[in-house]
């Protein structure tokens, strides 16, 4: 059952950004892009990750594909490119690093240079269902980013964790982006003299 | 339980498609798509690494990238709106006045 | 008690610092009389000071400090007042009291009138504080300063084209001997340790070996050829004679040109060790009087035939103090004083009254027009000709007799000195002849007339000078020589003989003086056409020495060209080879950064490339060396 | 704590800079004369230190704070015989160099404000005891000085201040590695940071090879700012180029920095590497002295010219230095200061010529001498202290240099002397022709004389350079004690000083 769903999913996904990237038309690909998301927001559940599975389809999928979705409109959906490539070494130049990086990938799969599981050893039971189970609510990681009561309703047990303060730091980072955004897109009177296109 | 490692494979191909699509791509809107799906095949390592591990650390971190992708995402279409409004195209190729 | 000797300096550099400040306000004689004042002024002083010493109050050298200049070097502002110092502040004070005033004649009507008495006093002041000085140091100084002073005054007539060339070229070839001079006191300084001269002189054999002494001597010779004018420095003091004429008799006749006979003879002590750098200064001074004394035969300029003789009678001065008859060189010094500014201010007279005209072949007949130019003249060309008992005759002879009893080497130098006398009688002669007798050649509308008495006055006083100046020192009274002894003490002078052997010599001095005026009465009595015939015969001679044996034109080829050449390539090296090396470097980086900025192709997708495979290479190397 | 008067001469012409920057900008005939009264108040300063200055070698007023504990850092002031002339040198030259601006009509304010910046920055190389303190103000200077040559230059300022800057900077980097490897020695040896001159010298052991090392890196960037042959080249385009405050500041104050800093440094840090390469350093300096009189001889450009006779004077300063004897780095000293003022005057003078001639070439003057005696006159006196005429202030610096080095490298002394020769050919024949003669071209006949203000802007140079060469004990008196012991120092701590 998780099998075929990962399968599935990992299809959805791959044919997703295939789409992304292949497509002349920016809105098939935003479509691929979307497809990818819902894609991934499903593997997300299959690894019990629920909580994240949903703020994946609320945020990606629902907030930031809309914006690219408008934006795709406003620049005009007729805008297709040219698929003819126009640099030079371009071509050969991004096959050399996909190449590249493929490369070190099935070498990394194939030999023991490395190896990927300090800690926790290959052959080791995975954890069951129900910790991971447990590991994907939205209490567990609210405990994880915000800390714990020991003894609850008495503020003097809580013990902060240490993502507290990063991740309320992160909301500065929303809204200097919004403003940044405001004033890159409000639309500026033309200064004399400066517009050298 | 499917094996991480898959999770994890698939991330990494996911990630080499939008690495692709940076590349060859000259469409800024289609570019940054193609940043938003590496970011998020990096996000599928953080869970699936998370699970592998069983530690919860991994998918909090996906929030973290969450907000910075929207932070970028937010900062950069408004670039290519204003970018748009100047010159008609949202062709990366026809911006290279930095050139040395 | 002859502390005060610091106002013999003082009084005419007061007068040079108050005129250069008041001077353009003051009207035109004031000036001269305040810069006459101060310079009689500082004669009265020199002469005050002088009395104990003459009466024998005063045995040693007194040393008065005024202050230090650079102690370490143990160079200070001291005057040593001894009977060497004595003789030259006296000659230098009253000399120059006499061209003082005979210039407030000779400038009058100049519009720069107060600046050249500003000159004129500023002169006197360093070479008093040349000959007054208690160091090597302060030597230097006055030194240097008279050489200013001396490039100030020739160059005087700055709008002309001459005289700031000559004026340059004087100060140049003078450096070229104070090079000479500097290295002489580098020596010094590293061997003594101070430039005192009472440490210096004092004993200096226990200090300095022969070789050293030699190498000072011949440096300080070389300083001594630049300041007085003799081979191979000389040919600036022609050129000189640009300058106004009473300067010339002040500087380039009577005082400065004579600074480096006056310094050989202060540091007799370091010649007395080194036989080489006397006999040198000999031979540098007989060669010298010689080749002057050839080239002065056919000048017809009035001041040139001066300067050459001038050159001429330097060498004398030298062949003296090479001779080790320091005190008989210091005799000429004086007489020649006398007669030479006398000669000088004559000349000066002379152009005067012709409205400027220096040609000697346009004068002729001014004896009735200048009555005392005229006679003082004549006695004045005696006195230089050698002949008993005007000055001149009793100074060269006692350097010539000296020459001879040295013996060796020296003989040869008294028999060409002996020639030089003769051609030094001849053309005075010459040069009487064609000024003041003969036929009248003037151009037309000139009117000569005797000066005004400002001139004629210190005529008179220095023709009186030169007629019997010679007296304090002949071979029947060695007044002068006794005076300057104790200067002299602590080496081995060389006197006159004695005898008949003096006599002898005496009688051939006067026969070979004698024998000159005769010639040059009997040729320039002649007919002007037999002169004439005469001369074409041996034009080209007459050219080379005409041309001052091309020495000149050597210096023009052989030094100056080549040293153009070089300045001009180092310049074109300078320009061509490290500008462009900096340049060079310059260039390499901004070509490479022209080349590295292709990088910057300004495509986003290619920076995308390069930042990944960035990335790859990265994680290969992370990996590689985890791996290891 | 005592008045802290070493901070306050830096800060003053700071506070001046600023001043003169808020002056209202309608009225830009007064930033010259406020900023001139205002660089009054180093010159005050400077006095008062001169006057309570002790004759003793040792480094005085001494005054510091730290900085940057961690890394040994800090602000340490202190003024001794080597650098207290140089300081009075700079405090006057700063004054004439605003007065001689008056007709800069290109915002005059921003110029004033650079100079007085410069001046800041002078000082504070002159006093600073830290290494990092030091470079930091080495480096700083560079920047107004960019600006004057760069704005107010001639035709050919960007280059020349490029050139300048990047020549300049250059040698620094080589500097800057040489003090950071001294500070991690420092660490090394006694377990912490520190840049401090004192600690430095006390505690700092160096091999033979890091010393080689050392000094030539520290001595590349002198020998850049003094400059040495054949690192000149950036001199003679930046003094045709500079605006006449440039010129005068760069000729009197900025190539001192270099000469100062062969004494402080690389004769005190590596006295062995100096004494052994003491030879090479002279054979440079002579070849400065010879090579660039000769040069100067046959400039076309009176303010190249002058500009290469710097280059021929600074090589005397350079030998004197590394003659390793008490009379040749006391001269040294000495005809830095010197140097200053007289090069100064004459590139005031070359200034003043452009102004009313609008030219630079010698070729186009000629009788000048009539017209406008007095500046002629002063032109000759400042030529003839030049030439080093004893009794003015070129002399006694010089003679004491040649006599010093004569002990130790007595051909270079020797034909350093020619460069005396040479001298006087250059600026006697210079004059000749710019000044003598009857004035052929009509604009030569109409040339202006000093005016009133222009004259009082020489007298304090030339009373100056008669005092100093009259009375050079005044200075002398307080250098020798420092330089003193700098030398006994050297030819103490090492072998091969034979004197």
């Amino acid at each position: 059952m998780q099998e075929l769903l990962f399968a599935m999913g990992a299809a959805g996904a791959v044919a997703g950004a295939l789409t992304l990237i292949l497509s002349r038309h920016p809105v098939y690909s935003a479509l691929g892009m979307l497809g990818t998301l819902f894609s991934l927001g499903m593997l997300y559940v299959t690894l019990l990750a629920h909580f994240v599975a949903g703020v994946q389809i609320v945020v990606y999928a629902g907030a930031i594909m809309t914006m690219f979705l408008f934006v795709i409109m406003y620049v005009g959906i007729d805008e297709t490119l040219d698929t003819k490539e126009s640099l030079r070494f371009q071509r050969i130049g991004a096959l050399a690093v996909i190449g590249g990086s493929v490369g070190v990938g099935l070498l990394l799969a194939t030999s023991k240079l490395f190896d990927w599981t300090p800690g926790v050893t290959v052959e080791a039971p995975l954890p069951s269902a129900e910790l991971l189970g447990e590991a994907g609510t939205v209490e567990s990681i609210g405990r994880v980013l915000f800390g714990t009561q020991r003894v609850p309703g008495n503020l003097d047990s809580f013990e902060p964790s240490g993502w507290l303060l990063p991740f309320e730091v992160t909301s500065i980072l929303l809204i200097v982006a919004a403003v940044g955004a405001v004033a890159l897109a409000m639309g500026r009177p033309k200064r004399r003299g400066s517009d050298n296109g | 339980m499917v094996d991480p490692s898959w999770y994890l494979t698939l991330a990494a191909l996911l990630f080499v498609i939008g690495m692709a699509g940076v590349m060859t791509r000259r469409n800024a809107l289609i570019m940054f798509m193609s940043i938003e799906l590496m970011l998020n095949a990096v996000n599928l390592t953080f869970v699936a690494g998370g699970i592998g591990y069983a530690n919860p650390e991994g998918q909090l971190a996906v929030f973290f990238v969450l907000v910075v992708a929207a932070a970028e995402v937010v900062v950069g279409l408004a670039i290519v709106v204003s970018v748009f409004r100047r010159r008609r195209s949202v062709n990366v190729d026809d911006l290279s006045e930095l050139k040395g | 008690m002859t502390d005060y000797v610091w106002l013999i300096i003082a009084l005419p550099l007061l007068g040079a610092v108050v005129l250069h400040l008041v001077g353009s306000r003051l009207k035109e004689p004031l000036a001269g009389y305040i810069a006459s004042v101060m310079s009689i002024g500082a004669f009265g002083v020199a002469v005050a000071a002088a009395i104990p010493v003459f009466k024998g109050d005063i045995g040693e050298a007194e040393i008065i400090h005024l202050w230090d200049w650079m102690p370490s070097l143990g160079a200070s502002f001291t005057i040593q007042w001894d009977p060497l110092s004595i003789a030259m502040a006296l000659l230098v004070t009253g000399v120059g009291s006499l061209i003082h005033v005979y210039s407030i004649g000779y400038m009058h009507g100049d519009e720069r009138f107060s600046r050249y008495f500003t000159y004129l006093n500023f002169f006197a002041a360093s070479m008093l504080i040349l000959v007054l000085a208690g160091n090597f140091a302060m030597v230097f100084l006055g030194w240097e300063l008279v050489g200013l002073s001396s490039y100030l005054l020739i160059g005087f007539w700055f709008t002309h084209d001459l005289p700031p060339a000559a004026a340059k070229k004087a100060f140049v070839l003078n450096r070229v001997g104070d090079f000479g001079f500097l290295i002489a006191l580098m020596l010094i300084f590293k061997h003594f340790g101070t430039f005192d001269f009472g440490v210096v002189l004092n004993n200096p054999a226990a200090q300095i070996a022969g070789g050293t002494a030699t190498a000072i001597g011949l440096l300080l010779l070389l300083g001594a050829t630049g300041k007085s004018a003799q081979m191979p420095l000389f040919v600036w003091l022609p050129d000189a004679m640009a300058g106004p004429t009473p300067a010339s008799a002040l500087i380039h006749a009577a005082t400065m040109v004579t600074a480096g006979v006056y310094m050989v003879a202060r540091t007799a002590p370091i010649f007395d060790l080194s036989t080489t750098a006397l006999t040198t200064v000999a031979l540098v001074g007989v060669v010298t009087a010689f080749i002057a004394a050839t080239i002065a035969v056919v000048q017809n300029d009035i001041k040139k035939v001066l300067a050459y003789s001038t050159i001429s009678q330097l060498g004398y001065m030298f062949i003296g103090v090479g001779s080790a008859a320091y005190s008989a060189g210091i005799f000429h010094l004086v007489t020649h004083a006398f007669f030479k500014a006398l000669l000088f201010l004559g000349a000066g007279s002379v152009i005067h009254s012709m409205g400027g005209e220096q040609d000697m072949r346009k004068m002729g007949g001014l004896f009735k027009k200048m009555k005392v130019t005229g006679w003082t003249m004549a006695v004045a060309t005696l006195a230089i000709a050698g002949i008993p008992p005007l000055a001149g005759f009793w100074s060269k002879d006692e350097i010539l007799a000296a020459a001879f009893a040295r013996g060796g080497v020296y003989q040869a130098i008294w028999a060409l000195g002996l020639v030089t006398a003769l051609l030094t009688a001849f053309y005075m002669t010459r040069w009487f002849f064609m000024v003041f007798l003969g036929e009248p050649n003037w151009d037309e509308g000139i009117e000569p007339h005797e000066s005004p008495q400002s001139m004629s006055v210190p005529l008179v006083i220095l023709a009186v000078l030169a007629a019997v100046g010679g007296l304090m020192n002949t071979p029947f009274f060695t007044g002068f020589s006794n005076f300057l002894h104790p200067v002299f003490a602590a080496v081995h002078e060389q006197h006159a003989p004695d005898g008949t052997l003096e006599y002898l010599l005496l009688a051939i001095s006067i026969v070979v003086a004698v024998a000159g005026v005769a010639a040059g009465w009997l040729f320039y009595r002649g007919s002007a056409e037999a002169r004439a015939h005469l001369l074409e015969r041996y034009a080209l001679r007459m050219n080379f020495f005409e041309n001052g044996w091309n020495i000149n034109s050597g210096y023009e080829r052989f030094v100056v060209k080549p040293l153009g050449t070089l300045a001009e390539g180092a310049a074109e090296f300078d320009n061509k080879v490290i500008d462009s090396a900096v340049n060079g470097v310059a260039s390499v980086v901004g070509w490479t950064g022209a080349k590295l900025q292709l990088v910057q192709t300004g495509f986003v997708r290619s920076y995308g490339v390069g930042i990944l495979s960035g990335t790859i290479g990265l994680v290969v190397w992370i990996l590689m060396s985890r791996g290891r | 704590m005592d008045f802290p008067i070493l901070s306050v001469l830096i800060a003053a012409p700071l506070v001046a800079a600023v001043i003169v920057g808020f002056l209202p900008k309608n009225r830009p005939n007064l930033a010259v004369p406020v900023g001139m009264a205002l660089s009054a108040v180093p010159v005050g300063l400077v006095a008062w230190l001169f006057t309570a200055f002790e004759n003793i070698g040792p480094a005085q007023f001494s005054e510091g704070k730290v900085l940057i504990p961690q890394l040994g850092v800090w602000w340490h002031l202190a003024v001794d015989g080597v650098s207290l002339p140089l300081v009075l040198l700079t405090a006057v030259l700063v004054p004439l160099s605003i007065g001689i601006s008056s007709r800069v009509s290109d915002n005059p304010k921003l110029l004033v404000a650079m100079i007085l910046f410069l001046e800041a920055g002078m000082f504070g190389v002159f006093l600073a005891f830290n290494l990092i303190l030091f470079f930091v103000f080495f480096e700083a200077v560079l920047i107004p000085m960019y600006f004057i040559i760069g704005i107010w230059g001639s035709e050919n300022r960007i280059y020349a201040a490029i050139k300048f800057f990047l020549f300049t900077a250059f040698g620094s980097a080589f500097m800057l590695s040489g003090i950071l490897y001294l500070g991690a020695q420092h660490l090394a040896t006694t377990g912490f940071w520190s840049f401090e001159y004192s600690d430095i010298f006390n505690s700092v052991e160096l091999s033979a090879g890091a010393e080689a090392w050392l000094f030539w890196a520290f001595a590349l960037a002198f020998a850049i700012k003094v400059p040495l042959f054949p690192f000149h080249t950036w001199l003679p385009d930046a003094h045709v180029q500079a605006p006449t405050a440039g010129s005068v500041l760069l000729a009197g104050v900025m190539l001192k920095l270099g000469t100062y800093g062969l004494i402080r440094y690389n004769l005190v840090l590596f006295p062995q590497a100096s004494v052994d390469y003491m030879g090479i350093v002279a054979v440079l300096a002579v070849i400065g002295i010879v090579y660039g009189a000769a040069v100067a001889i046959v400039q076309p450009d009176i303010k190249k010219l002058v500009a290469y006779s710097s280059v021929s004077h600074l090589g005397f300063i350079v030998l004197g230095i590394f003659s390793m004897t008490r009379s040749g780095a006391a001269g040294a000293v000495l005809q830095g200061v010197n140097h200053g003022l007289i090069t100064g005057g004459l590139f005031m003078l070359v200034g003043l010529l452009y102004e009313r001639r609008h030219t630079k070439k010698i070729a186009d003057f000629g009788g000048l001498a009539k017209p406008a005696p007095i500046l002629a006159g002063v032109f000759l006196f400042l030529s003839f202290a030049s030439v080093g005429l004893p009794g003015l202030a070129g002399f006694p610096g010089e003679f004491l240099i040649l006599i010093g080095s004569f002990g130790t490298l007595p051909w270079a002394a020797v034909i350093g002397a020619t460069g005396v020769i040479l001298a006087a050919v250059y600026l006697l024949w210079a004059y000749q022709r710019v000044f003598t003669g009857e004035p052929t071209v009509e604009e030569n006949r109409a040339v202006r004389d000093l005016s009133a203000g222009e004259k009082l802007l020489f007298v304090p140079l030339i009373v100056l350079v008669l005092v100093l060469g009259l009375f050079p004990r005044i200075l002398l008196d307080k250098i020798e004690p420092s330089t003193d012991a700098i030398v006994e120092y050297v030819v103490s701590s090492t072998s091969g000083v034979s004197e």
